[in-house]
């Protein structure tokens, strides 16, 4: 479900930053889809990607066989992601907060961490260049609590300064996209809202996996769940082993 | 200049020669082609005070700490590509007992840069980021630079100029012209920027083979100190055209390196119980699986 | 990013479409793959006011020069390169008549740098370069920054952003995706500097070709506008596997445009007096003894 | 003459950035004779080559052919030079002064030049950057005046002061190889001094060349005359056609 709504954000010929996992998922279904003229680049360096089986790792080399374009990290950080050809960037975390901030570093204070996670990888960059990014991650209070322990990616309103004031290029966080229902920017106030839920959810289940208290958009809209063509694109052909495909 | 004729020699030698208690050691290498058999050699001679750099410390750097080599670690990324953590990282930072790890962090992109204003030999690298995040909080040397055109304040980053930097590839000559192809990670800017080059390859070619197709060469001898050729020396990592990753391990390292006991006895048995790559090597009969398929491109007229 | 299949179309229009009066223009090309059908057809279709920047004027932006394309040059050599001068330049800035001719000057150094700056879409470039010479003296737009880790002055340079940049390559898909080899100079940086990027090649290959040996891409088809197909389209300068250097030319250059009548008579003759490149080459038909001999290399595997 | 002398100051396995004309024939009779493994460096970005034939300019295809290497121009800028890396830079000029300065810039003033030079190309840099630099340039009272009209490529002593002192990393200009001479650096002065003969020459023959009055060492050496080997290479092997070996 979350790999069908995400693929449905994409628009034919887009320049993607793209992880492994769910947005990986997202991208080869709406190649396969509405998209075919996606343009994938991995910030290991291939661009252009047509991976004949699902790519385990960022550096897989089914990422490099048959790409358009393999280039160093300093290309792909300096030529595309800093001179603004990223049109979307996919970010998850440990943790999103109201704001949209993302944090991929530490859970508790950093010198004495109680949990110590990966880190920014190419995080930190998408965030501030990709020129909009949509964020993947599963609703639950402690996932998305009012403030992340650690800004590692800046969402709406980082340090409480709007991203135009810190002179970030791109347009941050649009979209959240979670396992229950689609959760969007609010250019008024900074914050993400309730935008849309998925079949059979509750607003209150969404709340229950919120931090804070929830605004929602007046006039909630329905997610349409996934279309067969959809679902058997994934379950067949995409991911039939079910690595990153858990529900 | 070292002379040409010596600079091929066994793992163990160009370890000893090259690579020394305290250095700032750096074995690059994006997913792809990260040298293994270099860091068991380091492991294996108990090199001690090491600050380990590299963007993502992935499996090897976890050994290293996990054997104690390691005093530092700079990084960008942190966990075990597509599968998890790395525990003995973990362990090392979220309860620092004896053996405390100092840790340097950035994203990827400051370690790009890093590695390229070292390369350059320039004291620093502009670059646009870090606004709006923790990061520079908890690293003081990422700085800020006003810009003499536009006035703007940009992000800064120190040069990284690593005492060893080691670089695994397809092939080189003897004299460490190198080639690689597939994901070219930061090798480049890595060995242009450090003091010394250890590059270890799957086959020795004869220089006519890098002089048949030069624009790939990535490496040029002349900043090349030591040849090693070690076949399969990325395993478990790959090599683009020899040989695919082996996923299996890396999800295996998950628990191994959950326990110190099991990652000691990893240690014991692959590391310090073998003598050298070869040894390993027979103790992993099943990686003739992972053999590349042939996938061969054309070649293009370098003529006039 | 426009239209998939619309981007292969004939050198008129790439030029009618994207090259404007007063744009600041690129061909790039270190004495190889230098476009001179994009430049003539530039001059054909009489743009005027034009910046134009490139490392080495060559002879092409001479004969722009003398056709009264340019307001400004930006440049770091400018001669016939193992010949002497470029007459029309030479004239513009020695004698400046009624057609004056901005110049601003940097070495090499500073020009790669200034698109290095450009296509990371950053202000300026830091560089060590200019101490002791007289260069930021005559360009103030050469200046310093202090490093913020070690308190020392470096030289920078401000970013070059062209409005437009032309690369000639040897192949490229449908969709832009560009292949080069032999020298490479700065066309990368100029592409990824600039607004809008011209791509003209020897031949249009499928994208398989391109799929099949993706480490040569230097240019992605996302930063590409317009795909010409123009084999011989860097005649009388070169293309690694195609053809040779018409050195006969670049020394009957010398006496071409040391005469403005003669270099009136050149243009009459080979731009305006022809209607595309195709017409042009028929009047060179002893270019087929520059066609390159077979030096073709072996490909490498890409299989896993 | 000037290039059997001018190949006599290359070390074996030396990485030299090489220019065309003289300093590439000097190269290529080190190569030749004494010193196989002399690394050849092109700012075109081709390093190792070995051409087939004589190339007539920097970027011939000749030189790309068989090489070790092929980069672009940023690597060959930033990661070779001023990394470092080049052990000796040929250089040449229009004029050379007392100091080792050399124009290649303007003859005149810069605004209204009586002669405009094509300017620094990459020799600004590689008078700053490499370990050392060689001169080569025929004597004669406009070629050596005792000041430049510009300095395109410093010296010993730009602007009165001390290369370190400007932080330059490399040595500057050793030793100036002229038709009839060889001057070297004076460390205690800054100055280019007499300090060889070629055969044949006396002191007023070279001072007749140079627009200052010139400082002789004291104990001057004598050049000797190119070897039969030399001549023979020279000659019949590289440069047959005699492009750029007028004498």
């Amino acid at each position: 479900m979350m790999a069908a709504v995400a693929a449905r954000e994409l628009r034919n010929g887009e320049v993607v930053f793209v992880g492994i996992g769910l947005p990986n998922l997202a991208c080869n279904l709406a190649r396969a889809t509405h998209a075919p003229r996606l343009v994938l680049i991995y910030e290991s360096g291939a661009v252009g990607a047509v991976p004949e089986r699902l790519p385990v790792s960022i550096g897989d080399p089914a990422l490099v066989t048959g790409s358009l374009m393999v280039c160093g990290m300093a290309d792909v950080f300096q030529c595309m992601l800093q001179n603004g050809r990223i049109e979307v960037g996919f970010l998850g975390g440990a943790q999103v907060d109201r704001y949209g901030n993302i944090n991929t570093t530490v859970i508790g204070p950093y010198a004495r961490p109680k949990v110590r996670l990966p880190g920014s990888g190419g995080a930190t960059e998408i965030a501030i260049h990709a020129r909009r990014t949509l964020i993947v991650a599963k609703l639950g209070p402690r996932a998305f609590p009012e403030r992340v322990d650690f800004v590692t990616s800046p969402g709406l309103r980082p340090q409480g300064r709007l991203r135009r004031e810190l002179r970030m290029p791109g347009a941050g966080p649009v979209k959240v996209i979670t396992d229950k229902a689609i959760l969007e920017a609010d250019e008024a106030t900074g914050e993400i809202v309730l935008a849309a839920l998925y079949p059979g959810v509750s607003v209150p289940d969404v709340q229950a996996g919120v931090g804070w208290a929830l605004t929602c958009r007046s006039g909630l809209a329905a997610v349409a769940p996934p279309t067969p063509q959809e679902l058997r694109l994934l379950r067949d052909v995409l991911d039939p082993k079910r690595l990153f495909l858990k529900q | 200049m070292s002379d040409h004729a010596s600079k091929v020699m066994p793992m163990r030698d160009a370890i000893a020669r090259f690579v020394h208690d305290g250095d700032t050691v750096v074995i690059e290498g994006f997913t792809h082609l990260i040298c293994f058999a270099a860091g068991h050699e380091i492991i294996r001679q108990r090199r001690r005070d090491l600050t380990l750099a590299r963007l993502t410390p992935d499996l090897i750097y976890d050994q290293m700490i996990g054997a104690g080599c390691a005093r530092k670690l700079v990084f960008s990324w942190a966990g075990n590509p597509g599968v998890g953590s790395l525990h003995a990282f973990r362990r090392a930072v979220e309860a620092p007992g004896t053996a405390p790890l100092e840790i340097e962090e950035y994203s990827h992109f400051g370690m790009v840069a890093r590695f390229s204003a070292g390369a350059a030999r320039l004291p620093f690298w502009p670059l646009r980021d870090y606004m709006g995040t923790d990061l520079p909080r908890v690293n003081p040397r990422i700085k800020t630079v006003t810009c003499p055109y536009t006035g703007e304040d940009l992000a800064t980053v120190p040069a990284l100029n690593p005492d060893v930097t080691i670089v695994h590839a397809q092939r080189a000559d003897a004299d460490g012209n190198t080639q690689i192809w597939g994901l070219l990670g930061v090798q480049r800017e890595a060995a242009f920027a450090s003091a010394r080059v250890i590059v270890v390859v799957e086959e020795l070619v004869d220089e006519q083979a890098i002089r048949s197709d030069p624009n790939r060469t990535v490496i040029p001898g002349m900043i090349v100190d030591a040849v090693v050729v070690e076949p399969w020396g990325a395993h478990p990592s790959y090599a683009q055209g020899y040989y695919d990753r082996d996923n299996d391990f890396y999800v295996a390292w998950e628990d191994i390196s959950r326990s110190p006991d099991r990652l000691t006895r990893y240690l014991d048995e692959f590391v310090y119980g073998v003598p050298d790559r070869a040894a390993y090597l027979k103790k992993q009969p099943h990686v003739t699986r992972l053999k590349a398929k042939e996938r061969v491109c054309a070649g293009v007229n370098y003529g006039y």
